[in-house]
């Protein structure tokens, strides 16, 4: 399979997504320049971490914008898996790809740590690969994560399985201390901290390795029957 | 508002508002050969400003060893760069903002870290950690609470956001600092050892260019200022803004513009804008530059030409391209959106010549404004007199280990570094909380290791033996995780020049830093001097920062600072180096004094030599599981902050002939404590023995959840390991509790 | 081809927690300001534009409104515009 | 007692640069709001002071803009009070 990890002007973690795609499954990765307009070659599309546009105005809400974004939204369509990591999960907010909004931490700081995750979902293309109910660790790093949505949206995505990763102690004020959350179709994710920063034994976890994994075997299942179809 | 005539100007004395003394100004007047116009005489302004000449510092500077077969490129440059092996190099440099911070805290800070950044990748350097030193009041004062958190939102506000790992530190109070907080930035960078670039503007008519952002009135005259002994006078300057996200664009294009080959020379505009660079870039040269005023983008209408040369705008970079490769640069900043303007050509003729509207506006040979800035031998006051002193014992060793680890220099930083993106770029292998951070060689098994460090208590004490601590404790921190010490860069924060005091304590400040750097085999290749650290007339106490930089080969050798929870019940802890008992500048002497106290702690070099190889060793052969140095607070805050990193408690032993309270806080340099393995202690001792390091089994962890202290085989006391992480834990977060209240919205 | 001035400010709904204005209302009760309540915090954005007529203007600011400067999901806006020199 | 709802808003000094207005007029240009310019983007703030008298409530306005809700180094403000439900 191959990947695509968006670059806009100001994301700083697209280079470490690429590098963990690499280590955890081996496949192929394109840093593809926010002017892309088709992206239907890839199989996986990830929005990376950074600050994009400097998070001026709001974070996500300038990148939005990008034909990137647009060509994200037809793969979406698709079928196509999109993961959103951080910076990537504001610009999929701000895009209406994903329900709710991502505010300035309740306690209006930055915050870089280790985290420990509870993970909501083992089902979907994204999570399969974790047990539910298993807790992980994953660090974060952002100053705007504290999800918000108005409470029939919150209710919605409980009742219909979409909160993938929950926050064991909330670092940020997220309601339902959500982490992550999955699109209406399930092959969108989007969540705050950052798997690709959990891959080797010397970042402190490995626990990121999975996340990637699963997205790999999902689409590699897909393909295989595909072919085995035609 | 009319500029003065050159005439005015001479007899209005209007030059001493420029920054020039009358001699200075004489000077440049025979220089030139007749009188300069405004602009001319603010570029000289600037130029033999304190922060741009060093003219007062300059004639010390020149006894720092700046050589070693490891050294690609000494002082002189954007950055200093050293051979890491296997093809690569490391760039790295420590500058200060400490006057900007004092004034805006949050946009001083950022932009001291921005202006870092760009001397970096200057030099072709992909930029991978930041560190920053911090020096500030006490924080029971709302305006110190104000700088502080301020100052650390500022650093990871531009920091994080142009995806830079800020990996180290350190943070200091004192009420030498209430009235003039420091604050210093440190930034590493990646090449290959053969892609070192310049900041030379050579070959004839090649075509010089501004690229980044537009020009506009901010900051004119910041660098004269900083120089200014009037703190009113420092404030005039307008304040600077820093844009992270053009300063990240701004990164990736030069960096891709210089990959392309077509870069002859290229520099940052930091303090003193234009100015500085062209001048310093033609001097580099031997050659000179003409610059076409009215093609700089300017974001202000109607800017002059003196405005412009002195504007401090930031994120600009004045880059030399070799003739007719322009549309690879045009091709480059216009995918980043950034704009590039031709503005001028190098010439030959060692004139820095500005035309404006087709006319020449000012015409100044370079070599006298950069090579024969004026250089000051300032008077130096006697020699300053130590003494040991007898501290009294009026606190326990309990009450003390508590009040040593609450005091907010020692007690834990986190409320600081998580506020920082540790680990962007995920080649974060040690962060900060250990005594050096590792960044790993991306695609090599090799990791650069950094640290700083700088205890002004020791150097106001006695300046000589402090500037050797400095240089030792920040080379020693390296050594603690296994890595091999490379290299240092600095930043001297001293006071008022002007004063014999303080000339002394920097001239010996020196001395001390240059000892230990020969000693140790760590040359100094960059380095950043700030002078006039004062407030209401009282200078700071003499604070020399050290950034030292070093490398280890193979990162499953790392030593981290305190072992595993779960391995560490049953380690036997180790002390290397010598046993002390002297109270002298130890911080228990300030706590119990009210200020420094007697002589600097006990160093000497050699020995802290050893130590460091004796730790390589031990990393290299895997013998030990962790290891922490030991520092302010002595050996009774390393051995707590090891055992509440681990949450482990222990025992330890204190040798029969020591006075107990004095072991405890000592701060005697070169030594270490190592936690070991049963079965590898003796292996351990062979090591020490093989190079001559005293080593001692201090005690063991586990078996009991708080900290005995034994001596003479009895129990001395005991101490709640509770009590000393809620000691060391809370002392910032609740100081800063009232923070919010001084925090402007 | 017309100028006008305009101000916009944008601020986050009545029912969505703003941990700023939250601060800044604590911080003027230490300093004494014991009578400041319900502090919120929002954004102040100041711009020109251009158009043939006011109407067509304000329809231009509306859509800046609307797709750019605020997010619906948490934000309200409201702005004034007038011409400049006028 | 009476009870004031005052309107704050705080923008940087025209001579200092303002990275976020910069960045979000361009963004205005690149969605084809050309005619946006001069984009400068502050704060607005919205809370309710007690006092006995308007005059003593402006007082107390003024001073809270001074020490806290702007930054006098880089910052100006403007504000506007009236009673509530008045
Ligand atoms: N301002 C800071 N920025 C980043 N890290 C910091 C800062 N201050 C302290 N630290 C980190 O906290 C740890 C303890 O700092 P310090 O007590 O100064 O260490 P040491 O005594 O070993 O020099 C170190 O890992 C250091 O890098
Ligand atoms: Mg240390």
């Amino acid at each position: 399979m191959k990947w695509a990890v968006v670059v806009f002007p100001g994301s700083n973690c697209d280079e470490d997504a690429a590098q963990a795609v690499r280590e955890a499954t081996g496949d192929a990765v394109d840093l593809v320049w926010h002017d892309a307009t088709d992206l239907s070659a890839y199989d996986a599309i990830i929005l990376p971490g950074g600050f994009s546009y400097g998070d001026y105005l709001r974070s996500g809400a300038i990148a939005r914008f990008s034909p990137a974004v647009e060509a994200v939204r037809r793969e979406v369509a698709e079928g196509k898996l999109v993961l959103g990591i951080c910076n990537g999960f504001q610009v999929l907010t701000e895009s209406h790809l994903l329900p709710g909004a991502l505010l300035r931490n309740n306690h209006l700081q930055f915050r870089c740590e280790m985290v420990e995750l509870i993970v909501d979902n083992n089902t979907s293309p994204f999570t399969r690969a974790y047990q539910l109910g298993e807790r992980i660790q994953i660090p974060i790093a952002h100053g705007e994560g504290r999800f918000h949505a108005d409470p029939e949206t919150v209710a919605g995505l409980r009742n219909e399985g979409r909160i993938a990763f929950r926050y064991a102690d909330s670092p940020n004020g997220s309601v339902a201390d959500i982490a992550g959350i999955l699109g209406e179709g399930g092959n969108v994710l989007g969540l705050m901290p950052h798997p690709e920063r959990a891959i080797f034994d010397w970042m402190g976890s490995v626990d990121g390795r999975r996340l990637f994994q699963s997205m790999h075997q999902y689409v590699e299942e897909g393909l295989a029957h595909a072919r085995a179809n035609a | 508002m009319r500029e003065p005539t050159p005439e005015q100007i001479r007899d209005e004395r209007v030059y001493r508002s420029l920054g020039l003394t009358d001699a200075e100004y004489d000077l440049v007047v025979e220089k030139l050969g007749r009188l300069p116009n405004y602009v001319e005489a603010g570029i000289f302004g600037v130029l033999w400003s304190e922060h741009c000449s060093y003219k007062s510092s300059k004639v010390h500077l020149r006894r720092f060893p700046t050589s070693g077969p490891q050294v690609l490129q000494g002082p002189g440059e954007n950055a200093g760069v050293v051979d890491i092996g296997d093809g690569m190099a490391v760039a790295f440099k420590m500058e200060s903002h400490n006057h900007p911070s004092a004034v805006e805290p949050y946009q001083g800070a950022a932009t001291g870290v921005g202006g870092i950044l760009r001397d970096i990748f200057t030099m072709g350097a992909r930029p991978v950690a930041f560190l920053d030193s911090l020096r500030f009041g006490p924080l029971d004062d709302a305006r110190t609470r104000y700088l502080f958190s301020e100052v650390v939102a500022g650093i990871g506000g531009y920091g994080n956001c142009v995806g830079i790992p800020t990996v180290g530190g350190e943070v200091q109070f004192s009420p030498t600092y209430r009235g003039n907080p420091l604050v210093n930035a440190m930034c590493v960078g990646i090449l290959p050892a053969d892609g070192i670039v310049r900041g030379t503007a050579t070959g004839v008519g090649n075509p010089v260019f501004v690229v980044g952002a537009r020009t506009g009135r901010d900051g004119i005259h910041g660098a004269t200022f900083a120089s200014a002994e009037d703190p009113e006078e420092k404030e005039r300057s307008a304040v600077q803004v820093g844009d992270p996200f053009l300063g990240k664009l701004l990164m990736e294009a030069c960096l891709e513009l210089i990959a392309s080959g077509a870069v002859v020379g290229i520099q940052d505009m930091g303090a003193a804008g234009l100015t500085s660079s062209s001048a310093e870039m033609a001097s580099r040269a031997g050659g000179g530059l003409e610059l076409v005023l009215d093609r700089v983008p300017v974001r202000e209408e109607g800017m002059t030409p003196y405005e412009m040369m002195l504007s401090e705008s930031q994120e600009r970079m004045l880059v030399v391209l070799e003739r007719g490769r322009e549309q690879v640069a045009f091709d480059i900043f216009q995918r980043y959106g950034l704009e590039v303007a031709d503005v001028g050509r190098v010439t030959d003729d060692g004139r820095l010549r500005l035309i404006w509207h087709g006319e020449v506006v000012g015409d100044m040979p370079v070599v006298a404004l950069v090579d024969e800035a004026p250089v000051y031998e300032r008077p130096i006051g006697p020699d300053i007199t130590v003494e040991s002193a007898s501290i009294p014992t009026s606190l326990s060793a309990h009450e003390a280990w508590l009040a040593i680890l609450a005091h907010p220099s020692v007690a834990d930083k986190r409320w600081v570094y998580r506020q920082y993106d540790t680990m962007v770029r995920a080649q974060t292998v040690m962060g900060p909380g250990s005594d050096a951070a590792l960044v790993k060689v991306p695609g090599m098994d090799k990791a650069i290791a950094m640290a700083t460090d700088g205890n002004s208590r020791y150097v106001a004490l006695n300046p000589r033996r402090g500037g050797q601590i400095a240089v030792a404790e920040a080379v020693r921190n390296l050594a603690t995780t296994g890595a091999k010490p490379l290299a240092i860069t600095n930043c001297l924060n001293f006071g008022n020049p002007e004063k014999p005091e303080v000339m002394r304590q920097l001239s010996d400040a020196i001395d001390g830093m240059a000892d230990a750097c020969k000693v140790l085999d760590t040359p100094v290749v960059s380095g950043n001097v700030s002078l006039y650290n004062e407030s209401r007339g009282l200078d700071i106490q003499p604070t020399p920062v050290v950034g030292a930089v070093g490398v280890i080969d193979g990162i499953a050798k790392r030593l981290p600072s305190a072992p595993a929870r779960e391995v560490a019940a049953g380690l036997e802890l180790w002390l290397l180096g010598r046993e002390d008992d002297r109270l002298d500048g130890t911080l228990y002497g300030e706590l119990v004094c009210g200020q420094p106290v007697g002589d600097a702690p006990y160093i000497d070099l050699a020995e802290e030599r050893r130590l460091h190889e004796l730790l390589q060793a031990i990393a290299g052969a895997q013998v030990a599981v962790a290891a922490h140095d030991v520092t302010e607070g002595g050996i009774a805050a390393a051995v707590a902050e090891m055992m509440i990193q681990c949450d482990v408690g222990g025992e330890i032993h204190a040798p029969v002939e020591m006075e107990l309270l004095g072991w405890l806080f000592s701060e005697a340099q070169g030594r270490a404590l190592v936690a070991v393995e049963k079965d590898c202690a003796a292996e351990l001792a062979r090591l020490a023995d093989t190079h001559a390091v005293p080593a001692r089994k201090l005690g063991s962890l586990g078996a009991t959840d708080d900290v005995v202290v034994r001596q003479a085989g009895d129990t001395a006391f005991t101490i709640s390991l509770t009590a000393l992480r809620d000691a060391f834990e809370r002392a910032i977060p609740m100081a800063l509790q009232s923070a919010a209240a001084g925090a402007s919205a | 081809m017309k100028t006008f001035d305009v101000e916009v400010r944008v601020w986050l709904k009545p029912s969505v927690f703003d941990p700023q204005g939250h601060a800044v209302e604590q911080a003027l009760h230490t300093l004494g300001f014991d009578g400041a309540q319900n502090v919120r915090i929002g954004k102040y954005m100041h711009l020109t534009v251009t158009g043939e007529s006011e109407e067509e203007a304000r329809k231009s600011v509306e859509q800046m409104c609307e797709r750019v400067l605020s997010n619906p999901v948490m934000e309200t806006y409201a702005y004034e515009l007038k011409e400049t020199g006028v």
